[in-house]
């Protein structure tokens, strides 16, 4: 297990140097230039060319490559950002914190709403509460996220007065972006819980376990769910995944201050210190965090946990060829 | 970073107290649209301006009707029009305890020097010549005379050398003023909150605190305000000016201001716009009106000259005819005339929904002078780069706007500097002339009346032509005596609850 | 008769994240043309591997394989395609070596296609052909193979071996994967066609009565290796090595009164990573001695009866 | 060793529809979205304006006969615009889908069938891809193109190209552990009529069910790359731009978001039904 | 034969499984009986439906698709179709249990063996937790695996001790009724030997009775006193081994028998029925085996009971050939 995570920590550097210079490309290729956003339409060419020298903008795209390499993985500075002059690293550390609430938040919601909801369809394969539970996902994943979350707003903020519209200045100000991005979530959760549990139910150990005379609702918890997590915690881990990079709509519907609008920002100014810096911090994490999930699949699956083991373990063929 | 986490006490105790009216509120809560960025004296955009203003002072400011009004200078002797001396007001403190001298003033004009973006606003001061000449008295020189000299340094803001240098990050998340208030809070992309400075010169204000709280989707300002976690919105959006306006419950204030949507008109040869009498005939084919309702539902200004009539420099004489009249039959009569028989035009916008608006009526005019337009959007960071290539456009919409709020400022800016409609000749000299001899007029009387001469080359010319001047719309709780301060900003010591 | 395949010291080792795997470990022996080698062995012990290594769908670790008299180990492109024509291979599982997307006559008939020396209609009739031979109604050529049973869909594999002609066909376990009474129908239609056609077959199977029923000659794997290597008839009647004997022993007879008494082995076959050198059934042997563990022994301990075992002599006594 | 364990199989395709065409909520997802698609074929025959004919004169018409669903701010009719919209959306969904599924197949494809260092190599660069997330990407891709229809497409098809890569890949996988693929090595069948003739059509059916999935998914995408002023632009109907600029007037004029809005809504479920439905007929072991 | 001595009886069971509008018709009008300590062999090729009666005397057949259409299956006199979910659950694992096809499969992946051997025990008796795992230690011990491999993971197992440790999960409640499906067919000859000895050795000790479900002939031979062999979800053939193995009486079974290669004799070809088992969704009507009997006549049509009892409990459904005989 140890030397697992360890080789995953060195597979860590090319992931960061192959994402660094995926973005430094892309960034590169954009067209739009910051600092004419930063000066405005006063600023005399003379003046742009001056500021462009100094942020080192007119140099050739390898100089430039070289240099961000050597500041980020030398020096350790993310750099400051165009257009706001804060160090870069700071505002993601501000940032960040809000952007992982949001995402365990609104995950742990979904995982609640989610899982009950797919093993209930999933045990009662083809009923009306199969029906209605799938048709209900369905409709949750097909709804536009933003389109919701203005509807919660005008629900919850408008009409009930019960919850702020935006802004997280008290817990009262995550519930509503929270559910929002929980419900497209919870409805992906609960359609992998069913089809998952599905193809698990109808595994010959559960036969066996109703066999010993087990309660039904003991196989389904204790058997079956446990047995078809593996699949759920993937779903789960990439939703928490894509959340790490911010969830953009509802970070600016409910004025939040996390990653997305950020990056978001970043982008649309061309402020590259914020976007590469922005991105390779957020990939960085993820790795980290897939690596996390990879850990939990060996808690959850011995077998996985297993092939993790550098001792010299049995492998055999057996009949696993002709029992699919 | 500076940073803290919650204080639920006051979002919701704004709630409340919408309420139970009667007690004096001394907090505000105020939607604005952007973070404010960097806080230091060469902050930029529109929320820097609501916060700046609280914050730091200068040496005298532009008031509610642009009138000038003293502040850290407590009065100001004119020996020439290039040579002032100013007396510093005494017993003014930073927010950090220093004291202010005239060798902060001397430090914080020449600080103005080093901002690429700043420092347009002290081009024209003589460093070699102007001095401090005790604590309290500092000596300006500049370096010609200038019309607009006087309204630049009103961007100078003050600071403390001693402050600025011991700043860790150059103020940027620090800043330390003069100023009403003071920062006490700040999220990054989430609320600043101010405080009021207790040693302030001029006493302290009715409101003690105010918190600016970012809300980036406009429809939710309104929803904010509705709900009454905020009691002023600045810039509200236009969708919700009527709703606004119809209900009792809240008060509306639309201010023109010196912003209006334009259009460069491509005069190279590859356009059919290098035709003057092609650019004419568009002119009076256009019906500003319309746009105004369609684009801002009517809450601008038809355009009536190639700036906004908010601008100093601006007379009822600049007034144009291409501005006032919309005939597609003279423009079709024209378009004959000059001999150009169709073609495709290409209409460049930064794809905000406006100027989207705009640019589709501009497409259905131009269909009917017989061209065949087409709208390409680009986003705000490439529609400069879009602009400086006239190969790939015909029409580039743009808002334009003048920091010196002088129209030829801003015309000698946008035509003489960047020039994308690549305005050349005899023509343009004469523009550029004129423009010369207005900036350095000897006094402002002259140099308006200068102004209405460069305005009419233009008209005649149509290099640019504007469409719409635009209005700033806040939205606000009856209670709040909101006036709108100097340049669309906001100055909070004179507010109060009544 | 002449020499058919000859194969000498084959050894195929795969590389695992664990170590070596030693799935073929030296092997010789040879078939003579129209005879049936049986190879039997438990799972795992490398029958599909050896059959594969010499069909060249694996590439051998070491060793000699001789087809015909020429030593075709290593083969350049053209060669190899000459031989394969040759050599053909009929799998165990009916269901997952055909492909579910093509047509009954598209399968019979992709040989042909690849091969290019037919006109469309002289393949189609070739296929036909082929379909009679192996006992296909011809209704069923567009059918596709999840729409037959197991041994229908075992027919067409053989008739896909067929269509090239070959001489040699390796046959992987055809029958275990079906009924007894489906069995009984294709092993019968497999010696038809040995008949017919001249055919030298390789028998793999873990099923002995089986494999008495069929082959000519027998050999006997245990990971990796030969443990014994006789004629049908001498293996069953005179088995010398232990592991061959508890094999025999182990088989339930379908016969109430036979009362054979089972030789119980420990343990169980593990797999042939990184082997220890000496005999591999050392540790599941009753016999095993000191000398076992050290090294194999093999030798011809009758005519034609080959024998790795120290103590076969002594435990035949 | 063997299990006597064999199926009786049926003839699989008809099974496939057969079982499909029960399944109610999939048959519905499908005819809608046939309806969708003739709808927006015959959109100049069947709308009753053009979707860019401006009629200034009626700004913000409430629903009438003359404008079965309203005007918007430019006078220009709801319904109409809707009914070419379906073009658009469909095109994103469509293409974009199929853009991403192409290049994934072919990805996949090498990495599954080469294994090795080959597949080592792809799927490291697919790793260091999938670690930038998902709408960040193509949200950096739209800015990169520049906003518009054309460019949103590809986007959002080139973020999503892992997803495909991975799923034919280790489909693949399966595949090539199938004994009909040594037959052919056997009747010297070449690499490339292995991959082409028994690997991919034997790996294509989660793909299929991914594709009909995902097609929803990129309406949304676009929808929300709309949102932030990169998708489609305004004047061409795209339903994505016709909700993000009606959600300003939702408080005077809310049908100018609720009619995109169901349509985007609709158009996305039913091809998650059929996504779903397919999943559930192409998987045997979900058959009940 | 004493009444009392019945355990199971099993009395015209009809199951069908409805799958994509189709019925198969899996099991037909069965019936038969075991008595204590006896071990009954259920013989019969894929698909005769021979697991279909084993789940539906522990009743666990999956609903839907399986539904029991008719019949009663009597477990010491009473009615298990008829008894409380409570009670059912009572007797599954205790006095009824069941021993899977594919040990492969069985185990569930994620729980130690040890655990799925005391949940059994913990189920059915009054222990705490600590004693089901002694005793669930002393099962494995029991079935020849060392007792520190409690712990370890089905993964961790080669496919005969899996089997073994299935074989301690079902005698872990010392059932009355062992219902063994198949429980060597995935095992090789060697490893079948060695589990089915154990099998032996342990059923004699805890007085068990057994369902021997195989498809295997052999196997039956060495471990049955009767058997049945089943053909399309009937039973065709029933009676003691010595029985149906010296005289069969079907004409299926003797096809079988022929179909089968033995070591002992030396016949250059063998005698397999000829074409397919009929397919479950259209069974022929009348005798099921009609299509595939050398001896088939017209009479073979027609839909009646043809049970002959050709002496002594030996039962054969063929009243053509028996008439012959
Ligand atoms: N491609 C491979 N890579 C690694 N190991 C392999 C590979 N193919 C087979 N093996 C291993 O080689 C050994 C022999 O396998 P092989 O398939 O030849 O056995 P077998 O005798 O045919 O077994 P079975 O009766 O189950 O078919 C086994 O341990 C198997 O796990
Ligand atoms: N869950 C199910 N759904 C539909 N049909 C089923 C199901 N289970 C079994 N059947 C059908 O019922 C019939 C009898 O199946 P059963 O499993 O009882 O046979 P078996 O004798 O145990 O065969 P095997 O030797 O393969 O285990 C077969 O035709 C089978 O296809
Ligand atoms: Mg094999
Ligand atoms: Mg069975």
């Amino acid at each position: 297990m140890f030397e697992f995570i360890a080789k995953r920590f060195l597979w860590l550097i090319p992931v960061i140097l192959g994402v660094t210079f995926f973005v430094f490309t892309i960034m590169y290729f954009t067209p739009g230039d910051p600092v004419r956003l930063m000066l405005g339409a006063n600023a005399t060419e003379q003046q742009i060319q001056q500021e462009r020298d100094e942020l080192g903008l007119n140099d050739s795209f390898s100089v430039r490559f070289v240099d961000y390499l050597k500041k980020v993985f030398i020096d350790f500075n993310l750099g400051n950002s165009y257009q706001t002059k804060q160090s870069v690293t700071d505002q993601i550390l501000l940032r960040f914190p809000f952007t992982v609430k949001i995402a365990l938040i609104s995950v742990l919601l979904a995982t609640l709403i989610g899982v009950p909801l797919g093993v209930l369809a999933a045990t009662h394969q083809y009923s009306w509460k199969d029906n209605i539970s799938m048709f209900g996902s369905l409709f949750c994943v097909s709804m536009p996220s933003f389109w919701f979350a203005l509807i919660l707003v005008m629900l919850f903020s408008q009409k009930l007065g019960w919850l702020p519209s935006s802004g997280i200045k008290s817990w009262t100000g995550y519930i509503l972006p929270c559910v929002s991005i929980a419900l497209g979530g919870a409805a992906g959760i609960a359609r992998q819980t069913r089809s998952s549990m599905l193809e698990v139910i109808r595994q010959d150990y559960i036969t066996t376990a109703r066999a010993k005379g087990q309660k039904e609702m003991k196989v389904i918890f204790n058997h079956a769910l446990k047995n078809a997590l593996i699949p759920i915690i993937m779903t789960i881990g990439n939703m928490v995944g894509a959340l790490l990079g911010g969830a953009l709509i509802a970070e600016t519907i409910f004025s939040i201050p996390g990653m997305g609008v950020f990056m978001m920002n970043g982008i649309s100014q061309r402020d590259y210190p914020v976007v590469q810096g922005g991105v390779l911090f957020i990939s960085v994490f993820f790795c980290l965090f897939m690596l996390l999930v990879d850990v939990v699949f060996a808690y959850v699956d011995p077998r996985i946990r297993s092939q993790y083991k550098s001792s010299k373990t049995k492998r055999r063929k057996g009949i696993r060829k002709y029992d699919s | 970073g500076c940073s803290s986490k919650k204080n639920d006490a006051q979002t919701e105790g704004a709630v409340n107290e919408n309420e139970n009216a009667p007690e004096v509120r001394d907090k505000i809560n105020i939607a604005v649209d952007s973070d404010v960025g960097n806080m230091n004296v060469f902050g930029s955009g529109n929320t820097y301006a609501y916060i700046s203003n609280q914050i730091y002072e200068g040496l005298f400011a532009l008031g509610y009707d642009k009138e000038v009004v003293p502040r850290l200078a407590e009065s100001w002797e004119e020996i020439d029009s290039t040579h002032y001396i100013f007396k510093i007001r005494k017993g003014v403190k930073f927010h950090d305890g220093n004291d202010l001298t005239a060798n902060d003033v001397l430090f914080s004009y020449k600080l103005m020097q080093e901002d690429a973006n700043y420092n347009q606003y002290v081009i024209n001061v003589d460093f070699e010549k102007t001095k401090v000449v005790d604590d309290y008295t500092f000596e300006l020189y500049f370096k010609e005379q200038n019309a607009y000299t006087f309204t630049n340094l009103s961007n100078v803001n003050i600071v403390s050398e001693a402050s600025w240098t011991a700043s860790p990050d150059k103020m940027v998340t620090t800043p330390i003023g003069t100023g009403p208030y003071k920062l006490k809070d700040y999220l990054s992309g989430s609320y600043i909150t101010l405080e009021s400075f207790s040693e302030y010169w001029g006493g302290e204000p009715s409101i003690k605190e105010a918190t600016f709280t970012v809300i980036a989707e406009p429809s939710q300002k309104t929803t904010a305000l509705e709900t009454g976690e905020v009691q002023l919105v600045m810039n509200v959006q236009i969708s919700d000016i009527g709703y606004l306006m119809t209900n009792s419950d809240y008060n509306v204030t639309l201010d023109t201001g010196v912003q209006s949507l334009s259009f460069f008109l491509n005069m190279n040869e590859n356009s059919v716009f290098s035709n003057k009498q092609v650019r004419q005939a568009f002119g009076y084919a256009l019906d500003n009106d319309a746009i105004n309702i369609v684009a801002y539902d009517g809450y601008g200004k038809a355009g009536t000259a190639p700036f906004s009539a908010a601008m100093k420099d601006y007379s009822e004489k600049m007034v144009g005819e291409i501005y006032t009249t919309t005939d597609v039959g003279k423009a079709k009569k024209m378009v004959d005339e000059s001999g150009v028989d169709g073609g495709v035009v290409k209409i460049a916008t930064n794809g905000t929904s406006a100027q989207i608006a705009a640019a589709e009526i501009i497409q259905n005019v131009l269909s009917e002078l017989g061209f065949t337009a087409e709208i390409n959007n680009y986003d705000s960071a490439t529609i400069w780069n879009v602009g400086s290539d006239p190969t790939q456009w015909d029409v580039l919409l743009m808002v334009t706007a003048s920091p010196s709020g002088y129209g030829v400022d801003s015309m000698k800016a946008f035509l003489g500097g960047l020039n994308w409609s690549g305005w050349k000749g005899e023509s343009f000299d004469r523009f550029m002339q004129l423009c010369k001899e207005t900036i350095g007029a000897n006094s402002v009387d002259a140099s308006n009346e200068k102004a209405v001469d460069v305005v009419k080359v233009i008209e005649e010319e149509m290099p640019i032509y504007s469409l719409v001047q635009l209005a700033n719309s806040y939205a606000f709780d009856p209670s709040l005596n909101f006036r709108v301060w100097n340049a669309s900003s906001l100055y909070l010591k004179d507010l109060k609850f009544e | 008769m002449a020499t058919m395949l000859r194969v000498e010291n084959l050894k195929k080792y795969f590389n695992t994240p664990n170590g070596e795997l030693h799935a073929v470990d030296d092997i010789s022996f040879e078939i003579e043309e129209g005879k049936t080698l049986g190879i039997v062995g438990e799972s795992g012990c490398g029958k599909s591997t050896l059959g594969r290594t010499i069909l060249h769908l694996l590439d051998s670790t070491g060793g000699q394989i001789f087809f015909e008299g020429e030593d075709v180990t290593y083969l350049k492109r053209q060669k190899l395609k000459k031989l394969r024509e040759q050599m053909q291979i009929i799998f165990q599982d009916p269901y997952s070596s055909l492909n579910p997307r093509m047509s009954v006559r598209e399968i019979i008939m992709e040989p042909l296609l690849l091969k290019g020396e037919m006109k469309e209609d002289e393949m189609e009739i070739e296929t036909e052909k082929l379909m009679e031979t192996v006992g296909l109604e011809s209704r069923l050529a567009d059918a596709y193979p999840h729409e037959l049973d197991g041994g229908r869909r075992q027919r067409i594999g053989i008739a896909r071996a067929l269509a090239l002609s070959p001489k040699f066909i390796l046959c992987d376990e055809p029958v275990s994967a079906l009924d007894v009474s489906i069995q009984a129908q294709i092993l019968n239609l497999m010696l038809d066609l040995q008949e017919q056609r001249k055919l030298t077959y390789i028998f793999v199977t873990h099923d002995l009565s089986v494999v008495k029923y069929i082959s000519d000659e027998i050999l006997v794997m245990y990971m990796g290796q030969m443990v014994e290597k006789a004629p049908a008839d001498e293996l069953f009647a005179n088995p010398l090595h232990p592991y061959t004997m508890a094999l025999l022993s182990a088989i339930p007879i379908p016969d109430v009164h036979a009362k054979n008494q089972r030789i119980i082995l420990k343990g169980e076959i593990v797999s042939p990573i990184n082997p220890k050198p000496g005999c591999r059934f050392a540790a599941r042997c009753n016999y095993a001695s000191e000398e076992c563990h050290k090294q194999q022994y093999s030798r011809e301990l009758s005519k034609d009866h080959f024998v790795s075992c120290h103590k076969a002599e002594f435990i035949n006594k | 060793m063997t299990v006597n364990r064999r199926k009786r199989h049926k003839s699989q395709l008809k099974e496939i529809l057969g079982r499909l065409s029960r399944n109610r909520l999939a048959m519905a997802g499908l005819i809608i979205i046939l309806l969708i698609g003739i709808l927006s074929l015959l959109a100049p025959i069947v709308a009753p304006y053009n979707f860019a004919e401006q009629n200034l004169k009626a700004t913000y018409a409430a629903p009438s006969k003359a404008h079965l669903l309203g005007t918007d701010k430019l006078g220009r009719d709801i319904f109409s615009r809707l009914i070419y919209g379906a073009r658009q959306s469909l095109k994103i969904g469509i293409l974009s889908v199929g853009l991403a599924s192409t290049l994934g197949t072919i990805f996949g494809s090498i990495a599954g069938y080469y294994g090795g260092k080959m597949d080592n190599i792809l799927m490291r660069i697919l790793d260091i891809y999938q670690s930038i997330p998902g709408m960040l990407l193509s949200i950096a891709l739209a800015a990169s193109l520049g906003p518009g229809i054309n460019n949103a497409i590809l986007a959002i098809g080139i973020s999503t190209i892992p997803a495909y890569a991975r799923i034919i890949r280790a489909s693949i996988m399966t595949v090539r552990e199938k004994e009909f693929i040594e037959a052919a090595i056997a009747i010297n069948a070449s690499d490339y009529h292995i991959i082409t003739k028994h690997v991919l059509p034997n790996s294509i059916s989660p793909l299929i069910v991914e594709i009909t999935m995902n097609i929803g998914n990129s309406i949304l995408a676009a929808a929300t790359l709309s949102f932030i002023g990169l998708g489609a632009q305004p004047p061409s109907p795209e339903w994505g731009a016709m909700l993000v600029e009606g959600r300003n007037y939702m408080r005077d004029y809310g049908y100018l978001v609720i009619y995109p809005g169901i349509c985007i809504m609709t158009s996305v479920l039913s091809f998650n039904m059929l996504g779903d439905g397919l999943r559930d007929a192409l998987d045997p072991r979900l058959k009940n | 034969m004493s009444i009392n001595n019945t355990l199971l009886e099993i009395n015209n069971l009809v199951v069908e499984y409805v799958a994509d509008r189709k019925v198969i018709k899996a099991v037909n009008n069965v019936s038969f009986t075991l008595n204590k300590g006896e071990t009954l062999g259920l013989v019969g090729e894929t698909g005769a439906g021979k697991t279909t009666i084993a789940k539906a005397i522990m009743r666990i057949l999956p609903d839907p698709p399986a539904k029991i259409k008719s019949g009663e299956i009597l477990f010491e006199g009473k009615d298990i179709m008829k008894m409380s979910e409570h009670k059912i659950r009572d007797i599954r694992g205790n006095s009824i249990s069941m021993i899977f096809q594919d040990p492969m499969t069985a185990l569930n992946p994620i729980m130690t063996i040890g655990k799925q051997i005391a949940e059994t025990i913990g189920l059915h008796e009054k222990l705490s937790r600590a004693e089901a795992e002694i005793k669930a230690i002393k099962m494995l011990e029991k079935v020849g695996i060392p007792g520190e491999r409690f712990s370890e993971y089905p993964h961790q197992f080669s496919g005969g001790m899996k089997q073994r440790v299935v074989i301690a999960m079902a005698l872990a409640c010392e059932p009355d009724l062992l219902l063994a499906d198949e429980p060597t067919t995935a095992l090789d000859v060697t490893i079948q030997a060695q589990v089915l000895e154990m099998m032996d050795k342990l059923k004699k000790e805890l007085n068990t009775s057994v369902l021997m479900i195989t498809h295997d002939l052999g196997v039956v031979a060495g471990t049955c006193d009767k058997v049945a062999i089943v053909y399309s979800g009937e039973i065709v053939e029933y009676g003691t081994t010595a029985q149906v193995f010296d005289y069969p009486g079907h004409p299926y079974t003797k096809g079988l028998f022929n179909s089968l290669p033995r070591l002992t004799s030396n016949e250059k070809r063998l005698k397999p029925i000829k074409g397919m088992m009929p397919d479950p969704t259209h069974l022929p009507v009348g005798c099921k085996f009609r299509d595939r009997c050398p001896h088939a006549i017209d009479e073979c049509r027609e839909e009646r009971d043809r049970n002959v009892n050709i002496g002594n409990e030996h039962f054969v459904k063929c009243d053509i050939m028996t008439k012959e005989v």
